[in-house]
């Protein structure tokens, strides 16, 4: 066993300020959700009910000391550590790309627990709903401003789980369960990447502050496990950011009650993906393997999601799609990783968060209140809900890039970033145009199809949702037009430091409304002109939403899950094989086993030779013993009766007592006597209640187990020819010889061994006779029927 | 000719041979009340073995072995009988 | 303190088991008094953990014979820290076997044997010597016996039939390992053995013992491909037993390769080469038949051997950071399977089955109950920052530090078999609704038990969840112990002095 | 008769302190000088009876070793030589033994000698089958039986 | 004798295997105690060979005069028989009630515990 | 001279032990073995034991091949008269050329296994 250094592997991570008031502050920010849900079934009494939306001041609180920094700036203060173990540290630090994704969390989360107050009312589990939500909150939050990259990776799995009890908290629904299970499957797959690459890039930098890490691009650069780091970095990321393949766990996961859909399955924990890639481009970026592994994958689900969206008419499927497809489009821009393309990333985290989750929270509204969210049978609802249509429009119009929204402003920079992507920037913008102009149209099928048009009967009487319902998506919407006016705002509080913390250059970077009439602007207009067209001409969702049928045998959910149904196969069949119930090949698979590697191991250096005087120097009788030996054993062995077989035992207890006599060792031979009878006589009481003996095995096993058996025997003999071919080791029997009688005032130099030397022994000797008995005495008498009483 | 070597010479082939023969018996059988007979005769030759060995190896402490053999041989004997008729008395 | 104080926690043991067989039959003193006793084991161990952990390695020589003569008593580290777990593990036990062992059983004898299997148990972590060390093994396998068999129940007998018969095999196999060691260095103690072999002219005997050896305490322990008494009997005697058994006997087998082998075979490659190889195997092995049992207490019997060559893997990759993970991965696995297979008594007496295609609605019927049972659960899959994520993290980069990617990704594979069945688990037994459940003759279920049985069986749950999530949450406490222990194996000399108490 | 014994015992130990020699050479001795003692003054037939059945016991030995040697050597002889003149046989001996320990001395003692076996008695312990390798006739071999040791034995216990 | 009783050892080990290999639970019971023999065997050969000198220390002296066998081995072999005959009284036992309650010693049959359920 | 009585002692019962091994073998039915058997080797062991006994000489030694002795012929005949038994119980034949066997059905089959003493 070889030493390794501890200490000189685990270069002890970046000496902050340490400061014990930002150190609280920090750690309380991350920790508080972790406290709330674990006091969540506490205070039940209080803080549901009437009063559940006092629930989201948590999150507001959050927000508000998070979107403080927005103004106060981020002067590399914000930083915390303590030591934990294993080289992870409670090291927190908040940059401007942090700050992003927090005021993310927090500002959905307070949108969402508050909007869950009324729409979960009446679950009589609403207390481990919040708990399991805020506990989300407070991992996400963790994620993001985790500066340890294993701390990182602790709140990573945190948001897995929670995903997995939210999405599973219909437990009674046997699909909920599935689905859950199904997430926790390839989000956690994904996790465990995630810490295997962390390690590994801990074990090539030498240390697991990902500050310290992100200063070493050159070793990166020039280490032979980058490719490994990188393919399980990309495991990880798109796991948990549903890109292709391993998308499918996301549509499935709209399971979850829709508040849950919009936090974690569109707004944040999708996003973690991209956050992680985010936060590792800057050592990444240069390499090939990472943008064009990022660009194909990004391509491929953007393009899959969006053409899959038009596939579906159940609400949340579509935005499901939606989603994929624009987390496609965050991949495919880190993978260009200009710096327009970074910017265009940030940019567009934000505006889908905006749109998206107001389309989620109207679409919560519109099931909530009528019952079903099959696109094809809703409509007209303006109506009934007009402040959510308006909502629902500009969401749509933001979704669809329309100018005046923030949308707009995200779709211009994408087109910014494809187009300066270099090489590829033509066939990337017709990719990006494609997919927008389908995204669009399935964000307008989800969300303004469902209040235009004529109210159908069945939906006659629908109510109009309360204001703690429509409050979250209206101010939504207006955010999404107040930044799609005024996209400047977001400059110095956020853009500019986030690219500071990815170490890109922020000269003249801002953000505008109105670039002028060029090819950009011609592109969205195409977009926009295109959406339009198709949702007032095409109708997909009338006649493609039989395709997803027809294409499941090829979704990787269905190889997927085919691959673990065979998996389950084989570890059945393995199983059954292994684990057969036949004693006997378990004995044989362990004798194999050690036969197999004993000999391996032994025989090479066999060197024991024969010599003649070993067979002169035997005496007569010695002779006798051994061919009596023998054959009692064999007789033994082979013979049809139980009772000869036991009293054959006899002969050769008998015969081995006299070779303990005859080489000098009295007291063995009187003991090996009195237990041999004693356990011949043991077996004679206990074998008339049995069976006789019956021909059980075929002819072919015995001669397998036989010849196993040989050579098991014959490796044994090898060995001890072996030992016994080296002097005899005499320190210690000498010692015992030389001081039984001097010492322990005893003549018989076996029983003062017995008595002194190794007492303890003898003494256990006896408690396990002792305990035997005990369980003799049990074994015979005592008959349970069943347990308990 | 000394004692040991007679003893050694002499009499313990007898003793072994006689061994052999009754391991004879108790291989051929037939019936396991033979094979019973003589593992309690090949016991009683036994002590004589140990006793002609106690006189080879001049060590009187081996006949506590025989003593051993002499006090509870027997008792597989009236194991094995006891058995022989409880099985009948079950069949 | 007097280094005679090692025998303090043994004597205990014995004089507690002595006491309750002379007060045979007598129901309700066993079940106090081996709660009581258990405490105090507690008690001493702690002080001989503190007592380690101030002075460094104590030995004491039985009956003062200087080593190697006598048998020699070695508290190091790991052997105080293991005793210290076998008595949380006793406490917790005894409270819960106090609730849930029928009086029949109790009456011939359960309380006395299980504090002999106690007894076994802190005497093999402490011995230092090779025999004794066999000894205080057929100890345990005894008293595993008879607690095994207790009651006669069919399935027990035979689950036993099994257990016994490789159990048994190993012994034997582990016996003539010794046997070989004493004809080619002439000498049982540990140290001693351990500063004579490597002086041995024939270097392959050497390593056909550490084949026995690893046959021998593989078996034990449960490693691929002698594990297959495990799954077959586990799950057969009362909960009690199987959490004593799940959460103690296989760790005992892990801790005889880490003792031996450390000791033994240190530098020894061939030998890592096979540990690892057999690791890998055991970790798949465990793991792919986790995922498709459909009985709880099966289930986790295959997820201990799954688990069990996380740690033999750690052995076999040896670095210190390794070694670590082991140390810290065996404290935490003591607790939580003992803990595990409680909380399938818990289930047992909530649902009156164990199949788990019968289980379901814990979660709606006792959601705070759910809630504690989860702590065992989720620690056992590694949901950071839960105890069993913490040694991985020292395992998995080990691996990568020694270059060894195929075990580090057997355990990350490992670590995903778990997730998802212990997830699979969850969605089952506690998020299914709940089958009708019959009512059964003999048989109260959870909601009609009185507050003391009920304590009974939440207290010793809630006493092992408590420290699972300390040893998680509080991470940075146990890793120095760890790495104490690592640090300590990593030198053989540190050991062979403080067993010849020669200056270093 | 027990008193005697114990008396004897007595008397024993009474020497054994006396002579202040531990050994068992010097136990036998003070034995058969208690027995003496209680030899020289036995007066009443109890007293005589036990006085007498240590001679009688040395002759029932003396008898009996003669009895198996000679049994040996002719059973010694048969097993070298062929066997066809042997005839065996199963014989139902009554006994006039009556009492458990009898019945076994007895049995036993008709084991021990070569050439018979005893085996089995009838559960109202009325008769004893003996297995013999020389049935000349069957009195005659029930006779020697009752005759020899039978009569001896009871002399003995009686 | 060097030659002769490390094949008896094979032998023993190799039948003991054999026997355990059987589907009837009294042979693997046999098997064991033909095992456990061949172990003590071997223990016993560990120590080497002294013929007809045991580890007695005679009366008129304080140490052994000249050769003697290993008394280390004889101590382990007390101890490791006693131990075995404890445990194979307990397993002889435990064949009886595994026929009172399963009716059969064929091993094959006393498998429900692998079952799945 | 005490080397002189060893030797005829311990002649004298090998011999012994030695017929008796050769009857076991050739005695035609196992009554007449266990007859031939266990008497002989009694007496073998015996004389064996004496020889030793002179042999060593000692009180101790003596006294304890005295006990031997009495034990041998003690169980021997216990041992060889429940072998006969259980050999007849269990219907092992006698030799073709027996002259008598007057135990024949003479156990009742019931359960206390009663002998008869009638004819």
């Amino acid at each position: 066993m070889k030493y390794f250094g501890q200490s000189a592997f685990f270069i002890s991570s970046i000496e902050y300020e340490d400061n014990w008031h930002i150190f609280a502050r920090m750690t309380a920010a991350v920790l508080a959700g972790f406290i709330f849900a674990l006091l969540m079934p506490i205070m039940r009494r209080v803080s549901l009910g009437r009063f559940a939306i006092l629930n989201s001041l948590l999150p507001l609180s959050l927000f508000v000391w998070f979107a403080s920094f927005l103004f106060s700036g981020l002067e590399g203060n914000l930083s915390s550590h303590l030591e934990w173990a294993f080289g992870a540290s409670l090291s927190f630090k908040l940059d401007g790309l942090s700050l992003i994704f927090a005021l993310l969390i927090t500002g959905i989360g307070a949108l969402v627990f508050a909007y869950s107050a009324s729409y979960m009312k009446g679950n009589p589990y609403l207390d481990r709903f919040y708990a399991y939500l805020s506990m989300f909150m407070a991992a996400m939050l963790g994620v993001v401003l985790s500066a340890n990259a294993l701390t990182l990776f602790i709140f990573w799995e945190l948001t897995s789980i929670s995903s997995f009890f939210l999405i599973g908290f219909k437990n009674k629904d046997e699909a909920s369960r599935k689905s859950a299970l199904v997430a926790l499957a390839v989000t956690g797959f994904g996790g465990l990447a995630l810490l295997a690459a962390m390690l590994l890039m801990g074990a090539v930098t030498g240390t697991y502050s990902i500050e310290a890490m992100l200063l070493q691009p050159d070793v990166f650069a020039s280490s032979p496990y980058t490719t490994l780091i990188l393919v399980l970095i990309f495991i990880a990321a798109f796991t948990k950011s549903a890109q292709f393949p391993f998308h499918f766990w996301l549509p499935g996961a709209m399971k979850a009650p829709t508040p849950v859909s919009t936090y974690l399955h569109s707004a944040t924990m999708v996003k973690a993906g991209i956050y992680l890639l985010f936060r590792f481009s800057p050592v990444f970026t240069d390499l090939a393997l990472w943008s064009n592994t990022l660009m194909t994958v990004g391509c491929i689900t953007m393009v899959f999601g969006a053409i899959h969206s038009l596939f579906r008419t159940d609400l949340k499927s579509i935005l499901a799609y939606t989603t994929i497809s624009a987390l496609g489009t965050l991949t495919f821009l880190i993978g260009i990783g200009t710096r327009e393309a970074i910017i265009a990333a940030l940019v567009f985290v934000v505006v889908h968060a905006l749109y998206k989750a107001a389309m989620f929270l109207i679409a919560g509204i519109i099931d909530h209140h009528t019952n079903t969210r099959e696109v094809t049978l809703l409509g007209g609802l303006r109506n009934a809900m007009p402040l959510v249509a308006v909502a629902a429009f500009v969401a749509a119009l933001s979704g669809a890039g329309i100018p005046i929204t923030f949308g707009f402003i995200g779709k211009d920079l994408v087109y910014e970033a494809t187009l300066h992507q270099g090489n590829m920037s033509l066939w990337l913008t017709i990719i990006a145009l494609v997919t927008n102009i389908l995204v669009g149209v399935a964000g307008f099928i989800a969300a303004i199809k469902p209040f235009a048009g004529r109210l159908p009967d069945a939906l006659n009487g629908t109510k109009a949702p309360g204001p703690v319902l429509w409050f979250a998506p209206i101010l939504l919407a207006i955010l999404s037009l107040i930044l799609g006016i005024s996209p400047g705002l977001m400059d110095h509080t956020l853009l500019i430091p986030s690219l500071d913390a990815l170490a890109i250059n922020t000269d003249g970077v801002y953000l505008k409304m109105w670039h002028g009439i060029n090819t950009v602007f011609w592109l969205s207009m195409v977009t926009i002109a295109g959406t339009v067209l198709i949702y007032l001409t095409a109708k997909p969702y009338k006649y493609l939403s039989g395709i997803p049928a027809k294409l499941n045998m090829l979704a990787p959910q269905t190889i997927a899950l085919a691959m673990v149904g065979s998996f389950a196969q084989i570890a059945t069949a393995w199983n059954k094989a292994f684990q057969s119930g036949h004693l006997r090949y378990y004995v044989l698979i362990s004798i194999i086993t050690i036969l197999a590697i004993a000999a391996a191991v032994h025989l090479p250096g066999f060197h024991w030779h024969f010599d003649w005087s070993m067979i002169r120097s035997v005496a007569v009788y010695e002779w006798v013993l051994v061919v009596i030996l023998i054959a009692s054993v064999l007789f033994t062995v082979f013979t049809d009766s139980r009772l000869a077989a036991v009293a054959s035992m006899g002969v050769i207890g008998y015969a081995i007592c006299l070779i303990f006599v005859i080489y000098g060792a009295p007291d063995l031979a009187i003991t090996q006597f009195t237990i041999d009878t004693l356990t011949v006589i043991l077996f004679i009481l206990v074998l008339y209640k049995l069976p006789k003996y019956l021909k059980l095995t075929r002819t072919r096993s015995k001669l397998r187990d036989g010849a196993i058996s040989i050579v098991f025997g014959t490796l044994i003999t090898a060995v001890v020819l072996d030992v016994l071919s080296l002097d005899r080791p005499v320190y210690i029997s000498s010692f015992y010889a030389d001081n039984a009688y001097l010492l322990a005032k005893g003549k018989n130099v076996v029983n003062v061994i017995l008595v002194d030397f190794r007492g303890i022994d003898t003494f256990m000797e006896i408690v396990v006779l002792a305990v035997s008995a005990i369980g003799v005495f049990g074994l015979l008498k005592l008959k349970v029927k069943r347990h308990d009483v | 000719m000394s004692l040991n070597d007679y003893l050694f010479f002499v009499i313990m082939p007898i003793l072994a041979a006689a061994v052999l023969l009754v391991f004879v018996r108790f291989f051929i059988g037939p019936t396991i009340t033979d094979r019973v007979l003589s593992l309690d005769l090949l016991i009683t030759t036994g002590m004589a073995i140990i006793a002609v060995y106690s006189i080879l190896s001049d060590q009187s402490n081996f006949l506590d072995i025989a003593m051993i053999f002499a006090l509870i041989a027997f008792l597989s004997s009236v194991a094995f009988s006891y058995y022989l008729k409880q099985r009948k008395k079950n069949d | 303190m007097n280094e005679n104080f090692i025998f303090v926690p043994l004597i205990i043991h014995l004089a507690a088991a002595t006491i309750m067989l002379f007060a045979w039959g007598r129901i309700k003193f066993q079940r106090w008094f081996a709660i009581l006793s258990n405490a105090a084991a507690l008690i001493v161990a702690s002080a001989l953990f503190g007592m380690v952990w101030n002075q460094g390695i104590v030995t004491v020589q039985s009956g003062g014979w200087k080593p190697p003569f006598g048998i020699t008593m070695v508290a190091d580290t790991l052997a105080a820290s293991l005793v210290l777990l076998t008595s949380i593990v006793g406490l917790a036990v005894s409270i819960f076997a106090a609730g849930t062992i029928i009086p029949q059983r109790v009456k011939y004898g359960f309380f006395p044997i299980l504090q002999i299997l106690f007894l076994g148990l802190c005497g093999a972590f402490l011995t230092g010597d090779l025999f004794s060390l066999y000894v205080w093994f057929e100890i345990i396998i005894i008293s595993s016996f008879v607690l095994l068999t207790i009651g006669g129940e069919k399935m027990q007998l035979e689950g036993a039939v099994n257990y016994f018969t490789l159990n048994m095999l190993s012994s034997l196999i582990f016996l003539t390992a010794i046997a070989i060691i004493y004809g080619i260095t002439g000498t049982l103690n540990m140290a001693d053995v351990a500063m004579k072999l490597p002086l041995v002219e024939h270097p392959h005997l050497v390593e056909v013992t550490a084949i026995f050896f690893l046959a021998g305490f593989g078996t034990k322990a449960a490693i691929f491909p002698f594990y297959f008494w495990l799954p077959s009997s586990y799950h057969t005697p009362p909960d009690a037993v199987s959490a004593v058994f799940g959460g103690l006997l296989t760790k005992m087998g892990v801790y005889a390769i880490i003792r031996v082998f450390s000791l033994l075979y240190a530098d020894n490659a061939l030998i890592s080469e096979i540990i690892t190889i057999a690791a890998g195997c055991t970790i798949l092995a465990g793991g792919a038949a986790a995922l498709v049992q459909n009985n709880l207490r099966r289930l986790f019997s295959y997820l201990i051997i799954c688990h069990i060559g996380f740690m033999i893997a750690g052995i076999g990759i040896g670095s210190v950071l390794a070694i670590t993970g082991v140390i810290f991965y065996l404290f935490h696995d003591i607790i939580v399977k003992t803990n595990l297979f409680m909380v399938a008594g818990l289930t047992h007496r909530m649902t009156g089955t164990s199949s788990i295609r019968d289980l379901g609605g814990i979660y709606d019927k006792y959601p705070m109950l759910a809630l504690l049972m989860a702590v065992p659960l989720f620690s056992l899959v590694g949901i950071p920052p839960l105890s069993g994520f913490w040694p991985k993290i020292g395992l998995i980069s080990a691996g990568f530090t020694d270059h060894k990617w195929i075990i580090s990704g057997l355990i990350i594979l490992g670590s995903f078999f778990t997730l998802i069945a212990i997830a699979k688990l969850w969605a089952e037994v506690f998020w299914k609704p709940s089958k009708e459940i019959y009512a059964r003759p003999n048989f109260t279920f959870w909601n009609k038990l009185g507050v003391k049985r009920k304590l009974l069986y939440l207290v010793p749950i809630g006493f092992l969840a408590a420290l699972s999530l300390f040893i998680g949450l509080g991470a940075g406490v146990i890793e120095p112990v760890a790495e104490r222990v690592a640090l300590e194996l990593s030198d053989t000399m540190i050991y062979v002095n403080a067993v010849f108490k020669t200056k270093q | 008769m027990r008193t005697w014994f114990l008396l004897n015992i007595f008397l024993t130990l009474v020497w054994v302190a006396l002579s202040g020699e531990f050994g068992p050479g010097n136990f036998f001795f003070g034995f058969l000088l208690g027995f003496c003692v209680i030899l020289v003054l036995a007066r009443k037939d109890e007293s005589k009876k036990y006085a007498l059945i240590i001679p009688k016991l040395i002759s029932f030995m003396f008898f009996f070793i003669y009895h198996v040697i000679v049994a040996n050597l002719i059973v010694a002889f048969d097993v070298i030589t062929r066997h066809n003149y042997m005839t065996p046989g199963i014989v139902k001996v009554p006994l006039d033994a009556k009492s458990d320990i009898e019945i076994t001395l007895l049995a036993n003692f008709i084991t021990l000698t070569p050439g018979t076996l005893s085996l089995d008695v009838s559960t109202d312990k009325k008769v004893l089958y003996i297995h013999s390798m020389y049935i000349k006739s069957e009195e005659s071999f029930i006779k020697s039986i009752k005759n020899g040791f039978e009569r001896r034995l009871l002399e003995i216990m009686r | 004798m060097n030659l002769l009783l490390p094949i008896v050892t094979g032998v023993l080990y190799a039948a003991g295997i054999y026997m355990l290999l059987r589907r009837s639970f009294v042979k693997l019971i046999i098997g064991f105690t033909l095992l456990g023999n061949g172990v003590n065997l071997l223990i016993f050969l560990m120590g080497r060979l002294a013929k007809g000198k045991p580890p007695l220390i005679p009366d008129y002296a304080d140490v052994i005069p000249g050769l003697y066998a290993d008394p280390v081995p004889q101590a382990l072999i007390l101890t490791a028989i006693v131990i075995s005959f404890g445990l194979q009284s307990f397993a002889i036992i435990l064949i009886k009630r595994v026929y009172a309650i399963a009716n059969t010693d064929d091993l094959d049959e006393i498998n429900t515990t692998d079952d799945y359920a | 001279m005490t080397d002189i009585i060893i030797i005829v002692f311990a002649t004298l019962g090998s011999v012994f032990i030695f017929i008796a091994a050769l009857g076991i073998v050739r005695m035609p039915d196992l009554y007449m073995r266990i007859s031939v058997t266990t008497k002989a080797a009694s007496l073998g062991v015996g004389l064996v034991l004496i020889g030793t006994a002179v042999y060593f000489s000692e009180i101790a030694v003596t006294t304890k091949v005295l006990a031997i002795v009495l034990f041998v012929f003690l169980t021997a005949p216990v041992g060889a008269h429940l072998i006969g038994r259980a050999a007849y119980y269990i219907g092992v034949p006698l030799w073709k050329n027996s002259v008598m066997d007057q135990l024949k059905d003479k156990y009742k089959d019931d359960e206390n296994n009663e002998l008869s003493s009638e004819d």
